[in-house]
């Protein structure tokens, strides 16, 4: 176990891969230098500019040379740097990256993982801020992982470099800072589609991912000041997401609150409570609430931006309102 | 026209696979025509020399990027028609088993990476294929082929940028047909054209008789030594005129017939089997080659006709390694829907 | 009353609101000569080359220009050919038309529409038969819209063109032929945000849209021959949508499946059904029933496709099993 | 430098409107370092003789789109400076009614249509904008300013590529200030750059010294002319520097001091200012320009400090007009979203 960032864990993921094959290689904009959060610090320096690849600003060609890259024999990791941006690519990733094994018959997989930092970073407004993962659970190709914390960033990342399938791999831009335990080893690998428990509880199943996961654990605190036990479901990935661990949790407590900080509206929160209202129909004992985003672009103004976060107090509410 | 010291072993060959293209689109509009191909086809009539010539430069390792115009390259490159028509009537054994279509052919194991279904896009996928060669440092070089409408879409700007400030070993050609859908580029493209976009992307660009097999050939000769030896990539214009519709079902109201007549004059495969006449080679011979192309290609239909569907459970392999569905009724498993399978309303067997 | 088709009735629509206001106007690849599906066959004979404009192969430019067209004082009406093309458009609709109205602090709107035909259409394999409606629900400043009959097709690209949101406007490339009695006259105006009840009934509601519906009606055909009365909802607008009504007709029947063409992941249907459960939840007999593709690409044999598609029988079927 | 015939009038409203635009963006970085500003800053410092020499041949009802680093060319479009600052501190009054930030900032009542967050995605609106103009037939034109790092994104090409197959009236500026965030545009651009870029779209290319205003005023005079009498899009290379990091907290490591310390020597303003001096205006008027600029956007910014926080009401305004959220409890009601307002962690009013 070692102390590092969320930031270092994903750096220490990336680094251990490439050292271990040499088909894995960055490219993105700024890598060379670092990249925009400083998540590439070192990385050249040591990979050399080959395989560290400092990318024009060009979304589509990153996304798209990377599908090409797969399919020649490579193992790209694309750095998309704000997963807004990405939205300059989504023929790339969704027409082409996430299509080519099946259309081609199989005759290719498309190993890459698209690296999307999603997610409200203190008023960086509408363009900088969005958190679109319920979009790419939607097309068939593709699995979404989103860490909550610096080991599971260290071992989704490799987890998801060894994967054979187009990953889009969401790391929260207000997690980079926050410290954490981390195996060390090369070997610390998170399996793709397993939930973790992050609290256990009786009373009611509160299933979050990515940065709300420490809101829902914070609310989880305060609701066992009254009583309530909360269980904290952190889905790390969202395709393919761990059903067996949501539904073996709402069938124990009957109760289930979504929280995310995208849009409510479509968001994987109602997959979620779509698919449990229907697997786990007769164990419900009160309608599943779900928290998100009003379907309001994201604003600059501070107490602005802060009427459209999920909070851990708007979790906590929410949980003990379905109790009461 | 007459060249001196023509190879006419060479130029045979490509009168060849000229024929061989053309007799596989005819014998896939015939199958059209009979309903058996359930998808669009764009035929390359009339676009044969520019397959021949390009292809006939390249390894079967060499790696190679096509549009949905791209039986020519595909049958070019290697492919097996048979295979291939297989995959135009969606049967089992298609090179993509059935899952693809015409839009989609690809044949990996030739190096044919894929056609395309949106334009422009598999130049960006070019520039990656040649990235990755150059990585792993194993000699193949990556051609990509597409269509004058395709310079207009913001990939061709940023594949080929791309492809120079790591010069990469890619060779882009530009087939330009004249026509995107049914429009006129000339009309929509803006400055002197492709040639010159590559140039201010600093890339020089060649440019050629597409109708001229020869000259395309022994164009992408040239570059294609200059990429194998490590110069970076290149571009090729390739000029030459779309003798059908954009697709099969499309009639070309929009041009003259007299327009299209005159194109038919330059045809690449009827002017190159002249130029044979020319240095020698006797009506027969060609006469040969063309009866044994359209034999092949029909044998390649019936073939195909006579294949069955592909299994109903293809419709869920090769999605993706975790989370892939299964068929099977609703439970608590991860990544499981519920399918139901229909009857198939065409019948297989070439009886629809 | 005249009889149309799906195609004549939008392109009616289309040249009424351009007779009727000069600030209209369409873009889009081969224009002049029709549209790829013939549905602008006419328009620039009428309105001439400058409002019927013949755009290159740059759906991304399209895109823009209509946002700047529409910031500009003008009312542009956008083609998109098949609605996976826009893909290649992800940024300009999604960062720039949807959010221009709210970032700059709503100093002007966006009207356009941006027509994008969707679904199956036989054999047109994995990267020209997409349904991501659900993907432009969940985009804060859009307005989603998805017509299933000649007249609604009429009635709500009218209604499109004179909103001042940016529209995502989904045609059903298999309904074109669609032949259907349509009201005459400039006014036929259908309001977006309504659903249409297509059937009324009391056992079971049936929510759907775009081609789907038709199925949905077969479904309810044959369930009325065993006795089953089931009611279908046209939703129409997806975005808003009509929640009166379909939560009206949920606490009636006490029984809801929701179809669509669209991977059932993360669609459309998820939202509805998290909806409904929510607000429904004392009233709902059975569990929500979500009838969808199942996540996977595409395919071009025409078995393989149908495998992948919601037909009457699987709807019936679906209904059916909420009764018994 | 010494040019004879100098319009000193016209050269010191340069002199003014750049004093201005340094004078604004010194008081944001002093907001920012007492964290008053809570988003992103790209300040444009070294730069403002491109957004002076543009907007003086712009007229109000003109249309400017910018980028993120548009202070500069949003004053000098005539925007309040008061208005942009609440902007920039996200209080109510901003120009964006604190909605958009230095990143968004727009005012469409002087024409500026705004900022963008996206590089490269005004080109395409832009032209857009233009296509408006041109069909409503009002006389305005278009500018469209953007960076180096620009023109690799595709919209550079299919932005210029469209407005020139509909010749539309639209001045496109690459503001060139060497960088795309820490990279070194040069390294990552092929070929011979911008300008050979719009040359080959059929957009015949001027360049310029963009550190000298005047000679930005002449060349942006021309080609405003041409494009008002009909000529269709035109476009303008302005070479720069960026004298800051790329963001108001960016260090720029990735450069020397040598390197910036010479490039000061060109900063723009004092180079009009000595060319105004040389033409017998005193340094007197200068400081006095200096200083009036300085207290202009000292007080707005003490006004913007003074602002309240915008009503949380707003959040919810500007969505769209129908389907818009409704800040209330859950209730069956169509558009209807569940929302807590929670206290601002920010104390308005300047406290902070
Ligand atoms: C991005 C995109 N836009 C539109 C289309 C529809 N489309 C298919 S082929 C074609 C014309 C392509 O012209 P060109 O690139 O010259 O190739 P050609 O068909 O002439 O071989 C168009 C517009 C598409 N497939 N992809
Ligand atoms: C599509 C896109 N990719 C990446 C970014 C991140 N980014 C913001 S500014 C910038 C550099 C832009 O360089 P340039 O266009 O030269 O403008 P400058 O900042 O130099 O004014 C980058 C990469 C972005 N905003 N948009
Ligand atoms: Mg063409
Ligand atoms: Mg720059």
């Amino acid at each position: 176990m070692t102390t590092m960032t969320y930031l270092e864990a994903g750096k220490a993921a990336l680094a251990e891969e490439m050292r271990g094959n040499p088909r894995v290689w960055a490219l993105g904009e700024d890598l060379g230098r670092g990249g925009v959060f400083g998540q590439y610090r070192g990385l050249a320096e040591e990979f050399g500019a080959e395989r560290i690849v400092d990318a024009p600003i060009s979304e589509a060609a990153i996304m798209g040379c990377a599908v090409g890259a797969a399919l020649a024999g490579t193992r790209p990791v694309v750095e998309m740097r704000f997963s807004d941006f990405a939205l300059c690519a989504v023929d790339e990733l969704v027409n082409q990256a996430a299509k080519a094994r099946y259309m081609f018959g199989g005759q290719s997989k498309v190993p890459l993982v698209a690296r999307e930092p999603v997610g409200m970073w203190r008023s960086s407004a509408a363009q900088h801020s969005q958190s679109l993962e319920s979009w790419y659970t939607h097309i068939p190709g593709l699995v979404v992982v989103m860490p909550s914390t610096p080991a599971d960033n260290k071992g989704l990342l490799k987890s998801a470099i060894r994967c054979d399938d187009p990953v889009v791999y969401m790391e929260h831009k207000d997690l980079w800072g926050l410290e954490g335990e981390v195996p060390g080893g090369d070997e610390h690998l998170v399996p793709l589609g397993a939930a973790r428990v992050a609290l256990e509880g009786s009373d009611v199943t509160i299933v979050t991912w990515s940065k709300t996961v420490h809101a829902a654990l914070d609310a989880a605190r305060s609701l066992a000041q009254s009583g309530i036990a909360a269980e904290v479901i952190d889905l790390r990935t969202l395709w393919p997401w761990d059903t067996e661990t949501v539904y073996a949790s709402v069938w124990k407590t009957g109760r289930l609150v979504v929280a995310h900080e995208a849009v409510t509206v479509s968001g994987f929160g109602a997959e979620i409570a779509a698919s449990v209202g229907e697997e786990c129909f007769g164990g419900l004992r009160a309608p599943i609430r779900r928290l998100g985003s009003p379907r309001a672009q994201i604003a600059y103004a501070p107490p602005l931006e802060d009427v459209l976060r999920v909070d851990a107090a708007a979790i906590a509410d929410a949980a003990a309102a379905l109790i009461r | 026209m007459r060249r001196p010291n023509i190879d006419t072993e060479r130029l045979t060959r490509h009168f060849r696979d000229m024929c061989r293209v053309r007799a596989f689109e005819e014998a896939a509009l015939k199958a059209l025509a009979e309903g058996l191909v359930p998808g669009p086809l764009h035929p390359s009539i009339g676009q044969e020399a520019c397959a021949s010539g390009v292809c006939a430069n390249l390894e079967c390792d060499d790696l190679l990027l096509s549009t949905h115009r791209g039986h020519g390259h595909t049958l070019a490159k290697g492919a097996d028609p048979e295979a291939m028509m297989r995959e135009l009537l969606g049967r089992a054994g298609g090179c993509c088993g059935g899952k693809g279509g015409s839009m989609h052919i690809a044949d990996f194991g030739v190096g044919m990476l894929g056609a395309n279904g949106v334009v422009g896009a598999n130049i960006e996928i070019a520039a990656g294929a040649a990235h990755a060669v150059k990585l792993l440092g194993d000699g193949r070089i990556v051609t990509c082929i597409f269509g004058d409408g395709a310079v207009n879409r913001g990939p061709f700007l940023e594949g080929l940028n791309w492809a120079r400030i790591f010069d990469l070993p890619v060779l882009f050609v530009c087939e330009d047909n004249t026509f995107a859908a049914t429009t006129r580029t000339a009309a929509v493209t803006a400055g002197p054209g492709p040639a010159a976009r590559a140039e201010s992307l600093g890339i020089s660009p060649v440019g050629v008789d597409g109708n001229d097999v020869l000259a395309v050939d022994e164009a992408v000769r040239d570059l294609v030594q200059a990429i194998r030896a490590g110069g970076g990539p290149r571009f090729l214009h390739v000029k030459t005129y779309r003798l059908t519709g954009h697709t099969a079902t499309d009639a070309a109201p929009y041009r003259t017939t007299e327009e299209v007549d005159a194109q038919w004059a330059l045809d690449p495969i009827a002017r190159c089997g002249a130029e044979l006449e020319a240095a020698g080679i006797t009506a027969e011979t060609l006469d040969a080659i063309r009866t044994a192309a359209a034999n092949e290609m029909d044998a390649a239909l019936e073939a195909a006709k006579a294949a069955p569907w592909p299994d109903l459970s293809l419709a869920f392999t090769d999605v993706q390694d975790i989370g892939a569905p299964v068929p099977a009724g609703p439970g608590p498993l991860a990544g499981i829907e519920h399918v139901r399978a229909s009857t198939p309303p065409i019948a297989p067997g070439g009886t629809a």
